[in-house]
């Protein structure tokens, strides 16, 4: 294969940093951010070489990216929402007629806990120790607010606009917090739970239409049936 | 803003004298170009909003959200298996490699792996979706500037590697053959032997490729110098794949993070670049399909005997968790962070597609440029629109 | 024309003797380019067959694609300036009409022989920028606009080159007659070998090299084409143009390149002539009768080859950025035919 | 040896080209005229296999698109023995398929217990009007004719 007599190309970096570091690594990354941001980490999870989670507080949301940018996670991967309440809607594949089920409404935060029903997430890498996290903060539930990431990186501003008009976040001190996606003049937050998929609303589910049964189906044979349907499914599986 | 090239400056610096002029009564008014949302450099619905000075771009914006589908709202009511098929649309010319690392984030969760023979096979698949969507990319190029022929003969050799994906997956553009726990098939007799003819026929594209456009002193000026960003500004906005490659930076997720997958069974280069220019990133492009080429040729030797499914439960119950896995995909890093119930579907898929942040760049990246070069950059740093709107 | 009857022809059927064979000389070039090169070559390069459905071989699909055309609503923007708008494209094509006025067939077969052909034929070839730029100014649309001003600036920079390469054949031939200069070409001689004439090419590489260079240019082809430039301005000043004064535009842009290729062998490659010693001819008189239907097929045969090289650069080469194209032309090709006029002027005087 | 300017090896890539599609022919074929067999396993069109069909609705139960619409009802069958009793089995009175909605995933076809839904290679049935994509059990049977075999699988391939 000839290269392009281009002899600027650099050689292959060194085979060397192809092992993961372990996980002593990242336990020295988390110690390293508690030394930067203090009180403000609340939780951090450790996955065993292999992932990283910690939780901000919402004040220190800022400081953890400029503190993170500057621990040599500069690469910026994505920022965005979680909204933990469970939909009140489910997804369309039920039974009208059913009795309808209680709309689960409790919500239960993922990995390192939290307090609020959203959540901003984002993901930094470290592209020099190959290795990412993930940092979550509280928003409050009263007053959606954080501070932006665009001062620290640049690339945050459009998953920031993307966020705010999703889940109706609104990010302090950002440039530009137009719709990027919406008409400007859209209500509502379509990546909230309650927010409903009207594609899921306008049409009943063609799951839901059931065989017509015979007037005189006795009881024994409905049985059989059921027998045979089980047997079919555990062949497959 | 370190590492600034002379040319970079010169046009930072004309853009500012631009606005100033702007500003000044008499002096001619600026000229708002909309390029798109339907514009043939586009290669989709993108709108570019220029504000000119003669065929200066003094500020530009893109305006994404034409095609926003709203996958990541639709996943919540779909359940595991159901979701491959929408993310499969993603990034439509290398669609097998979207499957894979949202089936890896399912997989992670259960903690089951596919099997051997499915983890190779499945590499091989990813890098003919990567073979197809960066041939295309290397006729495309011509096409924005002008040459009409590079585009032709990459549609011609692209499809032999679309053959080889639908024969084994019954799908061109859309397979969806990943499944959690394997491949929803094997291979049908006959496609190693195929493959191997196809990647030296895809080998030979390159080096027509080369001879074509890459070599051509025209392309060389137009591309050379042109666009150039710097490896912080490349980090910072969070560009990934080639386009952060180009800029300098040694990092391919293939090589750098441990997945179930057999990358590393095969002998093969990360190709980096110290330019950053237009240039550099198309030149990327073209040493990693040929590298592709080679990680399938050293895979088909290496395709293990045995099963291509674990044993999973019939109806799919994925544990209640978070998973992050993203993949270097053809455009740049691909990930997707699961979050999981215990529900038959996820509770929330936030789906990281590398050209969004690809593209976020091209604010910095044309402020002073020409009118021409707005498409050149456009074109190196690549974008397929559904991978921007998702 | 009128000569090659030998019958005595009044005056209106002699004028429309002339205008039927400058419909012939504009649109058989521009039909034959367009389905030979156009349709056939640049498909084959692409490693396709091009159309096949109409005619044996596509070979009507040209006619197909004109009535298509001709059926288009004659669209014009609300905001254009209608007038102008409608004008642009008649106004390309006077350009190409006048332009095949002075290119000479055969020894007799020409529709007139002005003393000063060559300097009628470049002058009359700048018209044609006149009606792109209206076209792209009235048009109303931004794309249009930069693409008219883009061809301004092009063929305003590349006629100097074509004019300049020209000179270097008009000192050698000492004529600015097209008639006088095929003549000189084909009673030559290099170093005393008389066999093949002294055809320009050998003579004014250089002037034959920036004259080609400089046409693809004035054509608006590729590497050049930055006023039509497809991907950047959709296709420039004829985006809004739509049934059939896409078509004239389109039949111009093709007959143009026809006709650029019959002067370039006029003065380059012998034009009609083949070489005066073969038949012991010495001057024009002495020419057979036949040359005036041999002629136009000798002229047809280079003219294909010309129109070949063009083509074929238009289909490998992507284009240059516009101000890489000003470059190009102030700073290489000018100062290059100058240096070539020079030459040539001190060869001529010394020799 | 000098470089070979790059201007020239384009122009020698594009007339290499052209001697090829003329000696070797193009890599198009002339569509309506020549067809290219699509692979056996292409997924073009699904068929249904009527008398397989149980009505289970699995398959429009499993479809992301909701584009499969199932109705049935149950009837009385002769028994499997000879004197045995008559089975009750459902019968199918409407599957439509609607191809305007659906994605080709293929989901249906292997959820399908009773293997009544197949994938078939054909690709010409595109229609002027979106509303007539939608296929009724009829039409989906007649493209049963055009299921091709399973094709035999690679070496080391274990049959599940």
């Amino acid at each position: 294969m000839a290269p392009l007599s281009d002899d600027q190309a650099t050689e292959e970096s060194d085979t060397d940093t192809l092992a993961l570091p372990g996980d002593g690594l990242r336990e020295g990354i988390v110690d390293d951010l508690r030394e930067r941001i203090g009180d403000a980490l609340i939780d951090a999870h450790i996955s065993p070489n292999d992932d990283l989670w910690v939780r901000v507080t919402t004040d220190g949301w800022k400081d953890t990216g400029t503190a993170l940018k500057a621990a040599g996670f500069d690469h910026f991967c994505f920022l965005s929402a979680i909204d933990w309440m469970p939909s009140p809607y489910g997804t369309g594949e039920d039974d009208p007629d059913a009795e309808p089920k209680e709309p689960d409404t409790e919500i239960v935060q993922g990995v390192t806990g939290g307090e609020t029903r959203l959540q901003v997430f984002a993901r930094l890498t470290d592209l020099d120790r190959h290795v990412g996290i993930t940092i979550k903060a509280d928003v409050p539930d009263d007053e959606p607010l954080v501070d932006t990431w665009t001062e620290s990186f640049a690339g945050a501003n459009w998953h920031e606009r993307e966020c705010h008009e999703m889940f109706g976040i609104g990010f302090v001190g950002h440039p530009d917090l137009r719709n990027m996606y919406l008409p400007t003049d859209f209500e509502g937050h379509p990546l909230r739970k309650d927010f409903p998929l009207l594609a899921r609303m306008v049409k009943p589910w063609p799951g839901i239409v059931d065989v017509e049964p015979m007037p005189e189906f006795d009881e024994e044979e409905k049985n059989d049936d059921q027998k045979e349907d089980e047997s079919t499914e555990g062949e497959s599986s | 803003m370190t590492m600034l090239s002379d040319r970079q400056q010169l046009s930072y610096i004309a853009s500012q004298a631009a606005d100033a002029r702007l500003n000044v009564e008499l002096e001619t008014e600026g000229m708002t170009l909309n390029i798109g949302p339907q514009h043939p450099a586009t290669h989709g619905t993108l709108r570019i909003i220029c504000r000119l000075d003669g065929e200066q771009v003094v500020w530009a914006e893109p305006s994404a959200g034409y095609m926003h589908r709203g996958y990541e709202k639709l996943t919540e009511v779909r359940t595991f298996p159901q979701v491959t098929t929408l993310i499969n649309r993603i990034d439509w010319l290398g669609s097998f490699a979207n499957e894979v690392p949202f089936i890896l984030a399912a997989e992670k969760l259960m903690e089951i792996e596919a099997p051997p023979r499915a983890q190779v096979i499945r590499t091989i698949l990813f890098e003919l979706s990567r073979i197809a969507n960066v041939s295309l990319f290397l006729g495309d190029l011509g096409v924005q500037m002008g040459a009409i022929t590079p585009v032709f003969l990459a549609f011609r050799d692209r499809e032999y590697v679309l053959n080889l994906i639908e024969g084994a997956t019954g799908g061109r553009f859309h397979p969806n053959f990943d499944r959690i726990g394997g491949l929803k098939d094997d291979l049908p007799k006959g496609w190693i032997d195929e493959t191997r003819q196809v990647m030296i026929k895809l080998q030979q594209f390159c080096d027509t490729i080369e001879d074509l456009l890459f070599g051509n002193e025209i392309f060389q000026s137009r591309m050379r110098g042109i666009g150039i960003i710097p490896a912080d500004i490349a980090k910072s906005y969070g560009l990934s794949g080639a386009n952060l490659r180009a800029s300098g930076i040694d990092y391919d997720l293939r090589r750098d993070q441990e997945l179930p997958m057999a990358w590393d069974k095969a002998d093969w280069r990360v190709w980096t670049h110290p330019d950053g220019d237009s240039f550099a990133r198309c030149w990327v492009r073209l040493q990693e399909t040929r590298e592709s080429c080679k990680i399938v040729e050293q895979l088909l030797d290496q395709i293990p005997a045995g099963p291509i499914m674990t044993k999973v439960p019939r109806i799919i119950k994925v544990p209640e968790g978070e998973a992050w896995v993203a993949t270097e995909n053809p455009l740049g890093e691909m990930g997707y962070y699961v979050v999981s119930k215990g529900d038959l579907g996820p509770f929330r898929v936030k789906i990281r597609s590398a050209s969004f942040n690809n593209i976020s760049v091209v604010p910095w990246a044309l402020k002073g440029v020409y009118v021409p070069d707005v498409i050149t950059i456009l074109a190196s740093l690549y974008f397929i629109l559904g991978d921007i709107d998702r | 024309m009128s000569a090659v009857l030998a019958v005595e022809v009044p005056y209106w059927g002699q004028s429309l003797l002339r205008v039927l064979g400058g419909l012939v000389a504009v649109l058989l070039p521009a039909g034959t380019i367009v389905y030979l090169f156009l349709f056939k070559m640049m498909s084959f390069m692409q490693s396709r067959l091009g159309p096949m459905e109409a005619g044996p071989y596509g070979s009507l699909q040209l006619v197909a694609e004109v009535g298509k055309w001709m059926q288009k609503e004659d669209l014009a923007p609300e905001n254009a300036d209608r007038t102008i708008f409608k004008m642009a494209p008649l106004v390309v094509l006077v350009s190409t009409f006048l332009l095949v006025a002075v290119i000479p067939f055969g020894p007799d077969a020409y529709f007139t022989n002005f003393a000063v052909g060559v300097f009628f034929g470049l002058a009359v070839s700048s018209i044609s920028v006149l009606g792109i730029l209206i076209a792209g100014w009235a048009s109303a649309n931004k794309y249009s606009l930069l693409g008219g001003l883009r061809a301004a600036g092009q063929l305003i920079a590349y006629e100097l080159p074509l004019v300049l390469a020209t000179l270097g054949v008009v000192i050698q031939a000492e004529s600015m007659n097209f008639q006088e200069i095929v003549v000189a070409q084909n009673t030559g001689a290099i170093f005393g070998f008389e066999w093949l004439g002294n055809p320009f090419i050998f003579t004014q590489f250089i002037g034959f090299l920036i004259f080609m260079i400089a046409v693809q240019a004035e054509l608006t082809q590729a590497p050049f084409d930055m006023p039509i430039a497809e991907s950047e301005l959709v296709s420039g000043y004829m985006t809004e143009y739509s049934g059939f004064r896409f078509l004239i535009f389109f039949i111009a842009e093709f007959a143009t390149a026809g006709i650029f290729a019959l002067i370039a062998s006029l003065l380059f490659l012998g034009g009609w002539g083949v070489p005066f010693v073969w038949f012991d001819w010495n001057s024009l008189d002495d020419v057979s009768w036949w040359m005036n239907l041999v002629g136009p097929l000798i002229m047809l045969t280079k003219m294909l080859l010309l129109t070949f090289i063009i083509m074929w650069v238009r289909f490998s080469y992507p284009r240059f950025r516009e101000d890489q194209l000003q470059t190009f032309a102030w700073k290489v090709l000018i100062p290059l035919s100058l240096a070539n006029i020079g030459i040539t002027a001190i060869l001529k005087v010394a020799v | 040896m000098p470089k070979v300017p790059g201007l020239i090896k384009g122009l020698g890539v594009t007339l290499g080209t052209l001697g090829k599609t003329v000696t070797e022919g193009a890599a198009t074929v002339q569509y309506p005229h020549e067809k290219e067999a699509p692979p056996v396993r292409a997924r073009g069109v699904i068929a249904l296999h009527e008398g397989n069909c149980t009505a289970c609705m699995l398959c429009a139960r499993s479809c992301p698109d909701w584009c499969i619409y199932i109705e049935g009802h149950k009837q009385l069958a002769p028994p499997r023995r000879a004197g045995g009793k008559p089975r009750q089995v459902n019968h199918l009175d409407r599957f439509d398929i609607d191809y305007a909605l659906c994605m080709y995933c293929g989901i249906c076809v292997e959820v399908c217990p009773f293997d009544a839904l197949f994938w078939s290679p054909e690709y010409e049935y595109s229609e002027p009007r979106i509303a007539d994509l939608l296929h009724d059990k009829d039409k989906l049977g007649e493209w049963m004719e055009t299921v091709p075999e399973a094709p035999a699988l690679e070496a080391g391939a274990q049959s599940k």
